[in-house]
């Protein structure tokens, strides 16, 4: 058999996005695979150096337009650590409730492309259409369905509607349910099973070594989780368990992200059951003037000025529905950040592809693939 | 399947032209066993043919003009618009979510193809980096014609908020030609199909 | 109405066609005009449009059928808004095709690229030729009718193959490949279904088969081979969890990746009509063809046409049995179809003939006829 | 082992070349290295201290010098860590703690595709974002952000 080199991508139904896998074949085993990446590369990490802080939210929700509130999230914690602010106490139980809540969407997103990957055309739909009553849920208290722009610097920017917790409980009441049919349309099929058992195996030593996090790495039987590891916001308030599989393959990463997702919802009621019982405030009080109220009064900017402000940097490493996400800024005193830097957990995962894909078949790439989760905006930032 | 004239009860009429004028021929048909036997009215063929040939050369005047098949072509072409399965950024997931339960993008039509020969409508939907420009050009380019193009969001219609970045195509149209742009980012998917229905009302003005 | 059949419709519409012509011409051609052997043969070609007509709407209407059965599965609605409930959409999106350019990549083989959606589609429409679809609705009812059939059914790899080589794409070549590779794999086991048929009905002529069945269906002795039958049509058709060749996720399109205008309207008809033919055979062989049980109150079965309006039912709700599948199902993999295909379906379709042969030999089959629900 | 302990450990191993450990927000300390001894000191964080996870490598410009730094994870103790290390401006260049760390493949590419720091030893050191032939480092204080209409189609790969 001759060896071939096919490019899956830019443009293929398998990538979800705009990246491009080399394959080298030989007949349809995969020999060799080189991830190239950067269609997508918006400069984020440049753009924010020119932003003031609340405005690099904005930025945030694009960079991961399938978890934008994770990854405000993230990057409120390391600015809030650099500009030594601290927000209240409600505004972290909205902020984890939200992340949960995205937590589940992101996965639901998942779910949808993975099935579809694997020729499951019903659940796809049924994914979406679940997806979309978590974003109507984002949309009454933040008024947008990817992009939020909700979290600042100090808190959250506006607080939860009335009627908003009775709302979110009869939704995910409603979402525990339908995890059950989703594994009843997965699991019970035997062509799942043969075409996703002992998939793209990669063992935790592997996984450790190269990097890869997340719901890849507890597929393979690790018990990171670094809201249970090192706590931020206030995870270690809420109960909740570590959703771990032993098989490493690709039904061991779906199992891990549907248990994630049961594992959510019960964070977001502990989060309701909280918010309900303690009103207050969502922003933090003595902001300095620069970091602003969260509407600003165009054309006079000139308070936001920053003078004689302590520098400091700040890092922040959270669990993003994909992996470990990190972000790194750089407080010289300014009133931008001097340099943000982002870990994306989609890269380190995409990469490791050179390692998980080789030996398998050209037709186990998209379910390969497809259990990485691929959030190109991420990945290229 | 017999190819002989078979026997009938009735006599055959058997006509000559000596016997009556062309245009008054009784009509006869043969029949065959268990098949019922027709007659239909005289035709006249002398004002038939000049009919015939007046309708026909009309019809082939209206044709030329393109009132006839091009209206048809028009309705057809506007109704089934495919646009090419591919995703580019944050609009991409509004994209996918319109073809999803709720917004159904079906409905009109309009079904995702994943090889661009087979689409007619190149949605743009998210930031277009320099690296990823030429690739685009060339997916426009292997779109047969008629094609169109969308731009879906603000990022594909100037750079959006990566509008500053080095990396960044300010507009898809300064790459493609663009027929529709939809404002938002991203737009909602209604935005998106409204877009679409746009695109429709805009193939039915042009008239192409 | 019992006597009407397509052959004599035919015939009268070329009666009335000829005679109407002969007016305009003189005497000799006249006479020649109305002579039986031009009727006859002007008969043949407008048997075949109205044959080329009816497969070409039912496919269509098909098409539809199955966008709104699967929008509905799905929790949507599907078309709905080109024409009453979309069913003009599948119109609209044909004329589109056919109005659009057909680029032939540089590198493709013109020769092949041309001919192989074009004979994809005839030897799919051939097919209807030889299917009744009720007493007397047929085109040539030879002694071998099903055999025929099926040979043509499966000249298909052929025609895919050589789309996908001519087309010069990895894609296209790599779903052409696995296509043939499926397509032979399962027609051993579908033959082997048709011969259980065959054993039990004696013969190979359609029509007779129907008839053979006046008193029982097939499905309840040869539930077996319908399973196989079933099993091997879903891959013959290429349709979830059998459509590897163009599975979306891995090879862009598939074989088809390169085609577009009315080639690819060209692929994507004779696909339908595949499917259409796969269903049509399911009835005729298992399902009764034209007939119903002797307990349906003859008020259903007497109305004109009523064989074809039951035949018609009885195929759309094969049909709407595989989108059922297509609808729950995910992908197999290539490997996987191959052995499914050689190590179990080949070995149940010889049991189903073994099966098949102990109940003719038996003489059993008064007692399969006794129960009620089974036809008959 | 808290961060004296880390402290004492590192200076004993390498004497002179650790030129700090300081707190870090977030972390459990940052170390601040030379980055002559980049690889040893890598290999042995990873066999000595259980730093077995590299999360992150990622480079600042200072226009003066570049700081790159790099943050491990050690599963055993449930901690981070961050290592510090300022490179000349003239010639960024530092060992590569692929062979240690086969995840910073991405990351050292990433950082020298953006930021211009050579990582020698990498085995396939090239520019993962922008395309090969691109011209700058665009992460570098000296790289300005344009306004597109003063942008030029400076880039077209193949």
């Amino acid at each position: 058999m001759t060896e071939m080199w096919v490019n899956m991508g830019p443009q293929h139904p398998m990538t979800h996005g705009l990246w491009n896998l080399r394959v080298r074949i030989e007949g349809e085993i995969i020999k060799d695979v080189e991830p190239e990446m950067g269609y997508l590369h918006r400069g984020i990490e440049k753009i924010s150096e020119d932003r003031h802080y609340n405005e690099i939210i904005t930025l945030m929700d694009r960079t991961c337009y399938v978890a934008g509130l994770s990854w405000e999230h993230l990057f409120i914690v390391a600015a809030e650590q650099a500009l030594h602010v601290t927000p209240p106490e409600r505004a972290e139980y909205i902020r984890v409730m939200s992340a949960e809540l995205q937590r589940i969407a992101s996965h639901l997103m998942w779910y949808s492309a993975f099935v579809q990957d694997l020729g499951l055309m019903t659940p796809f739909l049924y994914g979406m259409r679940d997806r979309d009553l978590i974003l109507d849920l984002f949309q009454s208290y933040t008024g947008g369905r990817l992009t939020y722009e909700y979290m600042r610097v100090g808190g959250v920017r506006s607080d939860l509607p009335l009627g908003f917790t009775q709302r979110c409980r009869q939704v995910v009441d409603w979402l525990m349910d339908r995890f059950v049919e989703y594994d009843q349309l997965c699991l019970s099929s035997t062509i799942f099973h043969e075409r996703c058992d002992g998939l793209g195996v990669l063992l935790e030593p592997e996984a450790v070594a190269y990097g890869v996090t997340g719901p890849m790495l507890r597929s393979a039987g690790s018990r990171r989780d670094l809201r249970k590891d090192r706590p931020y916001s206030v995870y270690d308030q809420v109960q909740f368990d570590v959703a771990t599989a032993t098989t490493a393959d690709v039904t061991g990463r779906y199992l891990v992200r549907m248990e994630e997702m049961r594992q959510s919802v019960r964070i977001v009621r502990q989060c309701l059951d909280w918010l309900d019982d303690h009103p207050g405030p969502v922003m933090a009080d003595h902001l300095p003037r620069w970091l602003g109220a969260p509407y600003a009064p165009m054309g006079n900017e000139s308070y936001l000025l920053k003078r004689n402000y302590p520098t400091g940097v700040g890092l922040s490493m959270i669990e993003e529905p994909h992996g470990e996400a990190g972000a790194y800024v750089v407080n010289d005193g300014g009133e931008h950040p001097y340099r943000v830097k982002f870990r994306s957990p989609v890269l380190i995962n995409i990469w490791a592809a050179k390692r998980y894909l080789p030996g398998y078949r050209v037709a186990d790439i998209p379910p390969i693939m497809g259990s990485v989760d691929v959030c190109v905006g991420e990945c290229d930032r | 399947m017999s190819g002989q004239a078979p026997e009938t009860s009735k006599p055959l009429p058997r006509t000559t032209p000596d016997s009556t004028p062309a245009g008054d021929l009784p009509l006869a048909v043969v029949g065959q066993p268990g098949v019922p036997f027709v007659e239909i009215e005289t035709l006249r063929a002398r004002e038939f043919i000049p009919a015939a040939k007046e309708a026909l050369s009309s019809l082939l005047k209206e044709q030329a003009q393109g009132k006839l098949i091009r209206p048809v072509f028009n309705w057809a072409g506007r109704n089934s618009l495919f646009p090419l399965h591919w995703g580019l950024a944050c609009c991409a997931i509004e994209f996918a979510a319109a073809f999803g339960a709720r917004w159904d993008a079906e409905r009109f039509g309009v079904v995702p193809r994943s090889s661009p020969r087979q689409c007619d409508l190149l949605i743009v939907n998210g930031t277009v980096t320099w690296k990823v420009a030429h690739k685009l050009i060339a997916l426009y380019e292997q779109m047969p014609e008629p094609k169109w193009a969308i731009a879906m969001g603000n990022c594909a219609t100037g750079g959006g908020p990566f509008r500053t970045a080095y990396s960044v195509v300010p507009g898809v149209d300064k790459l493609i030609p663009v027929d529709v742009y939809i404002a938002g980012c991203p737009p909602r998917p209604e935005n998106m199909l409204d877009g679409i229905l746009r695109l429709e009302q805009l193939i039915k003005e042009r008239g192409e | 109405m019992s006597n009407v059949s397509l052959y004599s419709v035919a015939y009268t519409l070329s009666s009335v066609l000829l005679g109407a012509l002969a007016h305009l011409f003189p005497a000799p051609i006249h006479g020649w005009l109305i002579s039986g052997t031009v009727v006859t043969a002007l008969a043949a070609v407008i048997f075949a449009a109205i044959l080329l007509l009816a497969s070409m709407l039912n496919t269509i209407l098909l098409i539809w059928y199955e966008r709104k059965l699967l929008g509905r599965f799905m929790d949507r609605r599907g078309a709905m808004h080109v024409g009453y409930a979309g069913l003009l959409q599948n119109f609209a999106d044909g004329l589109k095709l056919f109005r659009k350019d057909t680029v032939r990549p540089g590198q493709a083989d013109p020769l092949g690229f041309w001919l192989s959606p074009t004979a994809y589609m005839v030897t799919s429409l051939v097919i209807f030729g030889l299917l009744p679809i009720s007493t007397g609705w047929n085109g040539g009812s030879l002694p071998l009718t099903l055999l025929l059939a099926l040979v043509i059914f499966s000249f298909a790899p052929l025609f895919i193959f050589l789309g996908a080589w001519a087309s010069n794409n990895k894609y296209s070549l790599i779903g052409g490949m696995r296509s043939a590779a499926q397509m032979i794999a399962y027609e051993v086991p579908i033959l082997l279904a048709v011969v259980a048929v065959v054993v039990l009905a004696g013969t190979f002529d359609l029509n007779t088969i129907v008839l053979e069945q006046r008193n029982y269906w097939f499905w309840a002795p040869l539930f077996l081979a319908l399973i196989v039958f079933l099993t091997g049509m879903l891959a013959e058709m290429e349709r979830i969890p059998f459509d590897l060749p163009e599975a979306e996720a891995e090879l862009v399109e598939g074989w088809n990746t390169e085609y577009g205008g009315m080639l690819f309207a060209f692929f994507m008809l004779a696909d339908y009509l595949r499917a259409l033919v796969g269903s049509i055979l399911v009835v005729l062989l298992f399902l009764g063809g034209w007939t119903l049980p002797s307990y349906v109150p003859a008020a259903l079965t007497s109305f004109p046409l009523a064989g074809i309006v039951w035949f018609m039912v009885k195929t759309y709700l094969v049909f709407g049995l595989f989108v059922w599948v297509r609808a729950s199902l995910p992908r197999i993999r290539t490997d996987q179809l191959l052995r499914l295909g050689w190590m179990r379906m080949v070995p149940l379709a010889l049991l189903s003939v073994l099966l098949a042969a102990l109940v003719v030999l038996s003489h059993c089959l008064p007692l399969i006829g006794c129960v009620p629900s089974m036809g008959g | 082992m808290d961060q004296e302990q880390l402290s004492a450990g590192l200076s004993a191993r390498f004497p002179g070349k650790i030129l700090g450990v300081d707190t870090f927000p977030g972390t459990n300390g940052r170390v601040r290295f030379d980055a002559t001894v980049a690889s040893d000191l890598f290999r042995s964080l990873r066999d000595d201290f259980h730093f077995t996870h590299l999360t992150m490598v990622g480079a600042t410009d200072w226009i003066d010098h570049r700081e790159v730094f790099y943050v491990l994870w050690s599963d055993a103790d449930r901690r981070y860590l961050i290592l510090s290390t300022d490179l000349p401006a003239e010639s960024p260049v530092i060992a590569s703690a692929v062979p240690i760390w086969p995840s910073a493949n991405a990351h050292e590419r990433e950082a020298w595709d953006l930021v211009g720091v050579k990582f020698e030893g990498h085995p396939d050191l090239r520019r993962i974002f922008m395309p090969e032939g691109y011209a700058y480092h665009p992460l570098l204080r000296s790289f300005k952000i344009h306004e597109p209409e003063d942008l030029e189609v400076k880039v077209r790969s193949d």
